[in-house]
């Protein structure tokens, strides 16, 4: 079950790309995940799908050159590789050719060494900080002269005239330490640049000295809405590696579990919309429904926001006899209020004035930019990872992909709330009939897993979030990397709300409904 | 001053007695007079009663906190409910959620531009001491290492009665001290100094710019 | 709006608004679900699922069952716990582990439940004990076994002496609920 | 209906008696600013707590209820709070203009407060272009807004200031014209004068029907811009600008800013109660006429406050339900809607007034 991995080399990596993408329609870049081979050297990891055929391909590329590695870049092919490639610059050094914007993205930029890399001294090289962060206004670019050295340019990216406002890394709608500068015009957004890593805390790193076991307590605080989905993600790839069979029982919990964990987030985002909109009223009334969700969270896991529920080979704990009960009173209350949403906000005049026809994404650009979720599916691509890649239980019920064409601000907002709805059904059809069997599977005490390189994704709250796992056959990781479901939603920013008012970033903010510590990890 | 009380909790049933007495022992040192104690005593009940928390947060505490003030929990109930979004307007800030070596200045600064009397409460692992992300290379292991921290409040992330519990605390604590007495607040943030020369040290910039 | 005519907008805009004003009005009247929290302090219960913070449980002979194996120490993700133990010789001549100091820090514990599902004997488990707030930081950190105490003496010693799976320990603490839940659905 | 007038002309003479008019004038007008002092702080309190307990109950959660009974002595404790706070000093912003902001905000609401008859005879000032004098001190808030905001040298309070601007002064020919609407039904500017009226021939909005209805509604929908309360709380926009223009106030500066926001939506208010809702003016059913007398029986500022705390609570309802506009279709309403309803409704009006139509 390991992933089928085809070695290319620098040189012929860009050409080799194009002809992906242009020939075998491999338009969406799934992941892009650096590597340090230690002596192999380092290296890039591409994992590609298109869209139409839904064929997926995995490519890698290793340069040996530890202290100049240069690669050349993707980011002219698909959007998303921009900030992908700066994420990898950051951890692992590797300078992307003719990328235009070689700054750093998570870590400051007066930080010494690259973290990632396995000979680091993080810790020795970079102590607490406390002078104000330096913010470059320029960039660098690297790229091939003709007799082949690689040469420097400086490229602009604030210019001294324009009136840049910092909403965050503190700002009451940012949903976390998330740092947007937006150079404004008045009251219209020129421009956003987003500067990340205000929570940026390694986990990426932390894992490599981890077990599995211990390995699983990470991904509910990534993204703390999709603490389920991304535990069962982390879960499923350990199993797959393994080899190990869950009982139906733990399908049918794993999915009610996700579903009901998706509404929850939904809930959540509905709330963090309508306050951002100035809407506090509405906050309220999500929260009441998603607090008689937490009574089920509380009492059957023992948490509120972070479970740890899924183990691997199953769940922690069996579901309570009233389990049953209390989901379907939630439901019938969630359906009985849902239309109470909509009208004290959704259909409200002043509302649809702010969401219609704002921040609008096109589907071109939602394939380019690797916006998964319903943010994607609102611009009318279908990317559900439950209908691409089933999982679970997801193959043998029946539900309907939420789309819609429009992709402006209202779309992503009424994709969601259908959603809603679609995983209610989901959980109708699964909630009277849990089989009954061993919640967990049996296991050896000290997991260890074969050698190879390890993919799964899930459909979390917000949108594809894969685990890729290197292993070289110990009891602890080689690498693991989170494709971050919000990472691609803050990268899209630019696109949605340039042109826009002030005011409607924040609106399309709120509709991307990123996780700040899902985008730092 | 004598011991705080606080609504519905008696007063043994409190944690971490001891730390506070031993406080109230080093303000109380020098004895205090009657008329000052008294008009004390209505400005700390003043103070104690409206602490308005800033919007803060980072990660999963500060969806707790949202939880706080929405219908169940009603941080509204103790008069905790207006949340300053500018660090000018609030008496205290949350910290919610891990913080970063990236964010730690941030952070600072965030609390120097507080009007005083301001106060700091660590909430969760990760501002206690670093919790799940203790080994991590990008996390201030203990939010005490930048910050005076009056109270700290564990869990991962804690219960919103936690929440209230570790408020409830601030306010014991902010009921024993001393405005107008003979022993000022104690001088308790240990970093002050160094944040004050790194302010000499951005006006010289300015000013030679 | 470019499609409606002037008037139109206007009433469609008055009768969403009017929509919205009559169901904030309803919800005005309706019953307040909120916890109160101190004053409901003696009614609060939570499920004993629920984790707030890691106990020895001790019995009224001031004994508990841990043995110092150290699994949990090693299972911890993040080193919260410390156990020291020292090797004593009982009576009998051989030679034993003995618990000294369980050290457990409250403040960096992340509540994942490693400790108890590796723990062979079930000598620590989580309550549901959430007034942990406190203002000095070194009180975060709690010794859990209480001073004086001594490991529980079983009439035979157990037969599964060696460490079971972590997975083996989860259905001991959790039987009955399993059972009832198969029953019901059957 | 009893008129103040006597008490206060009985209390002018019995002073003038013992000194010199000069002094007797000063006298009062000490005890006026004493009375004003003091109403300005109790109204605060009360509006402060009622804000928050209604928006409680609109969010389904029960609001203060810890310090002292039914959290009553909630806003007590944050005056004192706010008292002892440190004020902060900034080092770029322009601190004579800084300072003096929230008294230009207060300022204004204070002479507003001036022309509000409370109850018959009991008015402050009360002169023959009352409505007009409103309008005019009304409009310094705005200053006081825009001083607030430039002086911060700060982003976020110019963005708001900027805001507050645009729309304070938009939203204040609405203001004018609505009121106008109603001058031209009682023919007098004088507001003790209009309410006279309408205890004489019924209410305004009665009597004026379909145009003064259209002027009410009008009326709230700008006097709450003007307040800038949500859904217009553009200036302040918490999520968007942190705080608005009052962003870099600390301690009693921002207090003021507090207080003013609760007494505008007072003012606001109490305006809407005295040209429309009849003020002092008891309610009268013609035909009922034990009822009336009953009616007649209550005192005329108990009247006058509870109409005006009626428009407060449809006005939070408001607040509490709408999200917050954004800045084009906040200027959209009212240039291309307010504005051309409300002239629209003036030529109504007239028509009305000169054909006679009235009720």
């Amino acid at each position: 079950m390991t992933l089928d991995i085809r070695t290319i080399a620098p040189s012929e990596l860009h050409e080799e790309m194009l002809r992906l993408k242009t020939e075998r329609q491999m338009d969406f870049l799934v992941n892009l995940v650096g590597m340090d081979w230690g002596e192999e050297g380092l290296g890039v990891i591409y994992m590609l799908e298109s869209t139409r055929t839904g064929e997926t391909a995995t490519l890698k590329t290793v340069t040996a050159d530890r202290e100049n590695p240069f690669i050349p870049t993707v980011s002219d092919l698909w959007q998303i590789a921009n900030i992908y490639e700066r994420e990898v610059y950051d951890f692992f050094g590797i300078k992307f050719l003719n990328h235009p914007d070689m700054r750093r993205i998570f870590l400051r930029e007066d930080w010494v060494g690259y973290p990632l890399r396995k000979d680091d001294k993080t810790e020795e090289e970079n102590p607490l900080r406390m002078t104000d962060e330096p913010l470059a206004d320029t960039t660098h670019e690297y790229f091939l002269k003709e007799d082949g050295s690689v040469g420097v340019k400086e490229n602009t990216v604030w210019g001294k005239d324009e009136y840049v406002v910092n909403v965050g890394p503190q700002h009451p709608s940012t949903h976390g330490v998330l740092h947007m500068r937006a150079s404004l015009d008045g009251e219209i957004v020129k421009k956003v640049g987003l500067v990340l890593g205000y929570i940026h805390r390694g986990v990426e790193k932390i894992s490599e000295s981890m077990t599995y076991p211990q390995l699983l307590a990470m991904t509910d605080r990534l993204d703390y809405f999709s603490a389920m989905q991304n535990r069962h993600a982390l879960c499923m790839c350990i199993e797959k590696a393994m080899g190990l069979e869950v009982s139906e029982r733990v399908q049918y919990i794993r999915t009610i579990m996700d579903e009901l964990q998706r509404i929850a987030s939904h809930l959540i985002y509905y709330a963090c919309m309508t306050m951002d909109t100035g809407a506090l009223t509405a906050f309220f009334y999500t929260f009441r429904e998603r607090e008689q969700l937490m009574k089920i969270f509380e009492d059957n896991f023992g948490g509120r926001l972070i479970m740890n529920y899924n183990t691997i080979g199953g769940v922690m704990y069996d579901i309570l006899p009233s389990f049953v009960k209390e989901v379907k009173e939630f439901e019938k209350a969630l359906r009985n209020r849902f239309k109470e949403y909509q009208d004290i906000y959704t259909n409200n005049v002043i509302a649809k004035g702010r969401m219609v026809g704002v921040g609008t994404i096109s589907n071109e650009d939602a394939i380019s930019l690797g916006l998964t979720g319903p943010v994607g599916r609102a611009s009318g691509w279908k990317n559900d990872v439950r209908k691409r890649h089933p999982y679970a239980m997801y193959d043998k019920v029946d539900f309907t992909e939420i789309v819609r064409n429009e992709g402006d601000t209202n779309a992503r907002h009424w994709n969601r709330m259908d959603e809603m709805l679609e995983s209610l059904n989901i959980i109708d059809q699964l909630i009277d009939n849990i089989p009954a069997g061993e919640f967990q599977a049996k296991r050896k005490p000290i997991i260890k897993l074969p050698e190879g390189c390890f993919y799964q994704a899930v459909e979390a709250s917000r949108g594809e979030l894969g685990v890729f796992i290197e292993s070289k056959g110990d009891k602890t990781p080689y690498r693991v990397h989170y494709r971050s479901s919000s990472l691609p939603l803050a990268n899209a920013m630019d696109t949605a709300s340039r042109g826009q008012k002030f005011a409607d970033l924040i609106a399309i903010g709120a509709s991307m409904d990123f996780v700040i510590p899902d985008i730092d990890r | 001053m004598g011991k705080p009380k606080i609504k519905s909790i008696p007063y043994e049933e409190f944690k971490d007695n001891e730390t506070l007495e031993q406080m109230l022992d080093e303000l109380n040192a020098h004895g205090a007079n009657v008329v000052v104690t008294t008009a004390d005593k209505l400005i700390n009940w003043g103070r104690s009663n409206s602490v308005w928390p800033m919007n803060f947060g980072t990660s999963c505490c500060a969806i707790e906190l949202m939880a706080m003030g929405a219908a169940r929990f009603d941080m509204a109930r103790f008069g905790f409910e207006v949340t300053r979004t500018s660090p000018r307007q609030a008496d205290l800030i949350l910290v919610c959620g891990t913080i970063t070596n990236k964010m730690a200045p941030v952070l600072r600064r965030l609390y120097d531009q507080m009007a005083d009397p301001k106060y700091v409460i660590a909430i969760g692992g990760c501002t206690c001491t670093g919790g799940p992300f203790t080994k991590s290379y990008h996390v201030v292991k203990g939010v005490d290492k930048i910050l005076p921290v009056d109270v700290y409040v564990p869990g991962c992330p804690p219960r919103p009665e936690a929440f209230y519990y570790g408020m409830m605390q601030l306010q014991r604590k902010m009921k024993i001290e001393n405005f107008l007495g003979t022993v000022n607040r104690k001088e308790k943030d240990e970093h002050k100094e160094e944040a004050e020369e790194l302010q000499k040290k951005i006006i010289n910039q300015e000013q030679e710019a | 709006m470019n499609n409606k005519s002037y008037l139109g907008g206007i009433i469609e805009a008055v009768k969403s608004l009017s929509i919205g004003m009559k169901t904030s009005l309803k919800v005005f009247f309706e019953k307040h679900e909120t916890e109160q929290y101190p004053e409901n302090r003696s009614t609060l219960h939570f499920s004993d699922r629920n984790r707030f913070c890691l106990e020895m449980p001790h019995n009224d002979k001031n004994e508990h069952k841990c043995i110092a194996c150290g699994l949990c120490q090693m299972a911890c993700p993040n080193d919260s716990i410390t156990v020291t133990s020292e090797m004593v010789t009982t009576e009998d001549g051989k030679k034993k582990r003995q618990l000294v100091k369980y050290e457990y820090n409250i403040g960096q514990c992340m509540f994942c439940n490693l400790c108890v599902q590796a723990c062979p004997h079930g000598a620590i488990r989580f309550n549901q004990e959430f007034e942990n707030a406190v203002f000095d930081k070194n009180k975060l950190l709690m010794q859990l076994n209480q001073p004086g105490s001594k490991v529980e003496e079983k009439p035979k010693p157990a037969p599964a002496a060696k460490p079971a799976a972590p997975a083996a320990a989860a259905p001991k603490a959790e039987a009955p609920a399993t059972t009832e839940t198969t029953k019901k659905e059957e | 209906m009893f008129d103040f007038s006597i008490v206060t002309k009985w209390f002018h003479s019995l002073l003038c008696g013992v000194m010199p008019e000069w002094t007797a004038i000063g006298i009062e007008c000490l005890i006026v600013l004493l009375f004003i002092i003091v109403l300005y702080a109790i109204l605060a309190i009360v509006l402060i707590y009622m804000e928050r307990k209604v928006c409680a109950f609109f969010q389904c959660r029960i609001g203060p209820n810890r310090v002292g009974k039914w959290g009553l002595l909630q806003v007590f404790a944050d005056v004192l709070k706010m008292l002892t706070k440190e004020i902060i000093k900034m080092r770029q912003s322009d601190r004579l203009l800084h300072d003096m902001a929230p008294y230009f905000v207060l300022a204004a609401s204070f002479l507003t407060f001036a022309c509000i008859p409370w109850n018959k005879g009991l008015e402050i000032l009360d002169f023959n272009v009352g409505a007009f004098f409103f309008i005019a001190v009304s409009g310094i808030g705005v200053v006081g807004i825009l001083l607030a905001g430039w002086a911060s040298h700060s982003k976020y309070p110019i963005i708001g200031a900027m805001r507050s601007g645009a729309q304070l002064i938009s939203y204040e020919l609405s203001i004018g014209m609505t009121m106008l609407t109603v001058i031209m039904l009682c023919g007098t500017m004088q507001l003790s004068e209009i309410v006279q009226q309408q205890a004489d021939y019924g209410w305004n909005i009665v009597r004026g029907h379909v145009p003064a209805v259209l002027a009410f509604i009008i009326y709230l929908i700008a006097g709450n811009a003007e307040c800038n309360r949500g859904p217009f709380d553009l200036p302040e926009a918490e999520s968007e600008l942190t705080a608005g223009y009052h962003t870099e106030y600390s301690g009693m500066g921002f207090g003021f800013f507090y207080l003013a926001e609760y007494l505008n939506l007072f003012i606001c208010s109490a305006m809407a109660a005295t040209i429309f809702l009849g003020g002092w003016a008891p309610l009268m059913i013609p035909g009922l006429d034990g009822f009336n007398a009953v009616m007649a029986y209550i005192p005329g500022f108990v009247w006058f406050f509870a109409k005006a705390f009626f428009v407060v609570f449809l006005l939070m309802w408001i607040r509490w339900t709408f999200p917050r506009l954004r800045i084009d279709q906040l200027l959209s309403l009212e240039w291309k809607y307010l504005l051309p309803i409300s002239m629209f409704n003036i030529i109504l009006m007239a028509l009305v007034v000169c054909l006679g139509l009235t009720l």
